[in-house]
């Protein structure tokens, strides 16, 4: 509690605490989770539609753009490493060099740092219309804008066919979006005080908010 | 922590970790450069010869590898209509050597093996990166797993016993706010066990 | 009061036989249920409202079938676990309480007039912001209790709902469960809390041993553990 | 045995004051703590390892200031927390207990061997390689014993350790703690775990209202709650 309220008045510090450690390591879990229900893969190009969206999107909106970054770096290492932790037990480093999906993944590591560097700047509030922009901005468009050009690389297409073709996660990709913000606005009520607010003037709201919690 | 692991004692398993690591990425990159179809099955031959010396099962090579193929049989068509046959066959042929490359090396070396590789690759880095937290980090999500799902279990339960079912959000908040305090809870045993802040 | 029927339930969780050919007919209001650690008590009453199904056997809630129509019944029967966080799915205190209301087609004014109502009863309403998950360990039980009532259940079951609680909570939920109007079903270990009850069931290795006034069903089970 | 000392200690959390004006000199061996929910025992614990910093006064062990030697502190202060799952950090039961022993200088062949030995104490070495989240919840504990031992502490704190846990896991876990050789303080809600003990500190609404043999510190505490 003492040290939410330090970090909503203080910039950052630089080095995580060990609660900051369990909540990145809690969160990539719950993205390794999220694959458990597998994956769907339709159409021509073989890139899967997976909940771990979802939770790519959530950590950028729950616990912001440095914690969530490292908790999807985290789980991204394992499975690099070789755990099955991908949607349908998918694991090695395949998945990071000639997959036709490999360049989603590098494109989750960036969107999750926009999501999360916006979300702070909405915080304290959390508008609903601006979260969802926030959001739809970093976990569909920076992650399509890496993903897809990797898609037609890999797979030697041209672009604009991995660009059709990736029209199929949109309708998924937008109610991933919307989950997110509505869950993250709940989440932030039920405790609040998880990202810094970067807004100067209402970070002493956050401050309040955090005290009467307790 | 066994993942993808196929046990087994041959060259290839024995063969230090990083070693693999850096051949891998230079065979990956010269196949990359070869531009006729007959290197490239010689290639393909060679990889073929590797997975007999690891003697890894064909199920579990099957696994790795057979998804790769599906994705072939989609785009290789695909690609020939924009690019002809020639540059299709080549694509293809790259792409599944380097497929099965990737594979035999998350086949052959253990997880534990790679972690504590890539420790020591983190150690040049120590003055940003705390190689041991990153150690610790990556043991903890796989604790954390299991409790996810538990967590998972009892929020569903307590949903049903309240004669709600309720949406996907009425779900995802409660798994995502009780996995936070449960965060707060490990912080605090790991800082009580002498992780210091 | 409502009638809870168990027509020879049997149930195993793998291998594991946990409950036997269970016979009971319950009609009276206060209902405790005794027994060792393991020996099928929150088993037999999960199967009340549905959470487990048995293998063998029904058992009726008013001569519904809980197996058959289990979302019917669960409006009838309330449940209360023993970690009270377990059973917290929304942010907030009134939220969380709001939660059971919903898709029951009230209006919003209502939802938030039977809610605010549950939280005075409870002494709940200076919290109705709060997050849930903060309360203290004697609230959250109060704020489960709360969240469970506010549907006016027929039946409340209730899984030790005192074990995380210090003397003075303990005594508070248990006078509240005592004050009920509803049938209630409780499972404890604290056999003095039993004392008032209509009637007392002890169960054994998944079998009912005992079945009386709470006198002569205790003595029993003393008997058993002695 | 150590010696911990609280002088003129304070702490709030927000506006809220938990514990007012502490004075306390525990010597003995064995220590229990008793209080209402919420009266601040956790909170008194926590601070006898520097998990929570006081607002005002200082918490020494063997004359170590906690709130600025909180490294050194924690070496000698083993805590044992309520809930198993939460301080499980490691995914095998051997991992565990030698995560404990990490950063202490010792090679990898004495951690092996200090872990193995931990392990068969409690009863654990068939599970060495097991996922942690398999055992029971009587048996995770155990391993949250074995871990925290492992590194041989001078004194054990532990919170509550056995409410969640059954009465046969409740009754092995506490007979291991009272088997220690080391210092024990031990906050909880069952009274009658505390009859062997040396001394009793009754804790009401932050502050010490009694502190006594068993015996005479219990009877305060039934008559506060009365
Ligand atoms: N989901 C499950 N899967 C497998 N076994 C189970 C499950 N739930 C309970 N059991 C087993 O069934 C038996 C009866 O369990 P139950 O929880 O009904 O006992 P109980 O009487 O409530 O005990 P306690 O007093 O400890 O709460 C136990 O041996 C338990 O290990
Ligand atoms: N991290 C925290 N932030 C805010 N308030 C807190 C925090 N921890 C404890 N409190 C509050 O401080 C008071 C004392 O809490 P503490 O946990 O020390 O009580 P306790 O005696 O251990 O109670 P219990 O028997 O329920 O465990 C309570 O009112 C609690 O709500
Ligand atoms: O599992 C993998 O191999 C990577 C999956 C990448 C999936 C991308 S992320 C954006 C888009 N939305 C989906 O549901 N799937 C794709
Ligand atoms: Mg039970
Ligand atoms: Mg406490």
């Amino acid at each position: 509690m003492t040290a939410s309220t330090r970090l909503a008045r203080t910039p950052a510090p630089r080095t995580l605490s060990v609660r900051d450690l369990a909540q990145i390591a809690i969160f990539a879990a719950l993205i390794a989770a999220l694959g458990l229900p597998g994956a769907l893969s339709i159409g021509a190009v073989a890139v899967p539609i997976t909940f771990q969206t979802l939770g790519v999107m959530l950590a950028g909106a729950v616990l912001g753009a440095r914690k969530g970054f490292f908790a999807v770096l985290l789980l991204l290492s394992l499975v690099a490493a070789g755990l099955p932790l991908l949607s349908g037990g998918r694991g090695g480093i395949v998945w990071f060099t000639t997959s036709p999906s490999a360049g989603y993944l590098y494109g989750w590591l960036l969107g999750v740092l926009v999501i999360g560097y916006l979300t702070s700047l909405l915080l304290p509030r959390y508008r609903l219309w601006a979260a969802l922009g926030a959001t739809a901005l970093g976990g569909i468009v920076v992650v399509y804008l890496v993903g897809v050009p990797v898609t037609a690389i890999n797979l030697g297409l041209p672009i604009w066919v991995a660009l059709v073709d990736s029209a199929k996660f949109l309708p998924g990709d937008l109610v991933k979006v919307v989950v997110t913000v509505l869950v993250a606005r709940q989440v932030h009520k039920a405790y609040p005080g998880l990202i810094p607010s970067r807004r100067r003037a209402e970070g002493t709201a956050t401050t309040g908010a955090v005290t009467t919690a307790s | 922590m066994i993942g993808l692991y196929s046990p087994g004692h041959s060259l290839v398993h024995r063969a230090p970790m990083l070693l693999k690591l850096v051949l891998l990425s230079f065979a990956v990159l010269g196949v990359g450069l070869l531009g006729e179809l007959w290197q490239l099955s010689l290639c393909l031959f060679a990889v073929a010869a590797l997975f007999l010396v690891a003697r890894i099962p064909l199920g579990a090579a099957w696994k790795q590898i057979g998804p790769i193929l599906w994705i072939l049989v989609v785009a290789v068509p695909l690609q020939a209509l924009f690019a002809g046959w020639a540059t299709a066959g080549l694509m293809a042929g790259r792409l599944l050597i380097a497929v099965a490359l990737a594979a035999l090396f998350t086949l052959t070396t253990t997880v534990t093996a790679v972690l504590e590789g890539s420790q020591k690759l983190l150690r040049p880095l120590r003055r940003w990166v705390d190689a041991d937290r990153v150690g610790l980090l990556l043991a903890l999500t796989l604790r954390c797993i299991p409790l996810v799902a538990e967590i998972v279990t009892e929020v569903i339960e307590a949903r049903r016993a309240r004669g709600t079912q309720g949406s996907l959000l009425a779900l995802a908040v409660p798994v995502v706010v009780r996995s936070l305090y449960a965060a707060d809870a490990i912080g605090e045993a790991l800082a009580a066990r002498g992780l210091d802040d | 009061m409502s009638t809870i029927d168990f027509d020879d339930v049997s149930h195993a969780f793998g291998e594991r036989m946990v409950l036997r050919g269970i016979r009971l007919h319950l009609t009276e209001q206060r209902i405790g249920i005794v027994g060792a650690n393991g020996s099928g008590k929150s088993t037999l009453v999960r199967l009340i409202n549905g959470l487990i199904k048995p293998d063998r056997g029904t058992v009726t809630v008013d001569g519904l079938d809980v197996a058959r129509n289990a979302k019917a019944v669960r409006r009838q029967v309330g449940f209360i676990f023993t970690n009270p966080d377990n059973q917290i799915v929304m942010p907030t205190v009134a939220e969380d309480v709001a939660f059971t209301l919903r898709r029951r087609g009230l209006t919003p004014i209502q939802i938030a007039t039977r809610t605010q109502a549950a939280l005075e009863r409870f002494g709940l309403d200076q919290h109705a912001d709060h997050p849930a998950h903060r309360l203290s360990g004697g609230q959250k039980q109060l704020l489960a209790l709360a969240a469970v009532l506010v549907a006016e259940p027929a039946i409340v079951v209730a899984d030790e709902p005192t074990t995380l609680l210090d003397a003075r909570n303990s005594r508070r939920i248990t006078e509240l469960l005592l004050g009920l109007s509803q049938q209630v079903v409780v499972v404890t270990h604290q056999l003095d809390l039993l004392a008032d009850f209509d009637r007392v069931i002890v169960i054994e290795d998944g079998q009912v041993v005992a079945d009386d006034s709470p006198a002569a069903a205790l003595s029993a089970y003393r008997g058993l553990l002695a």
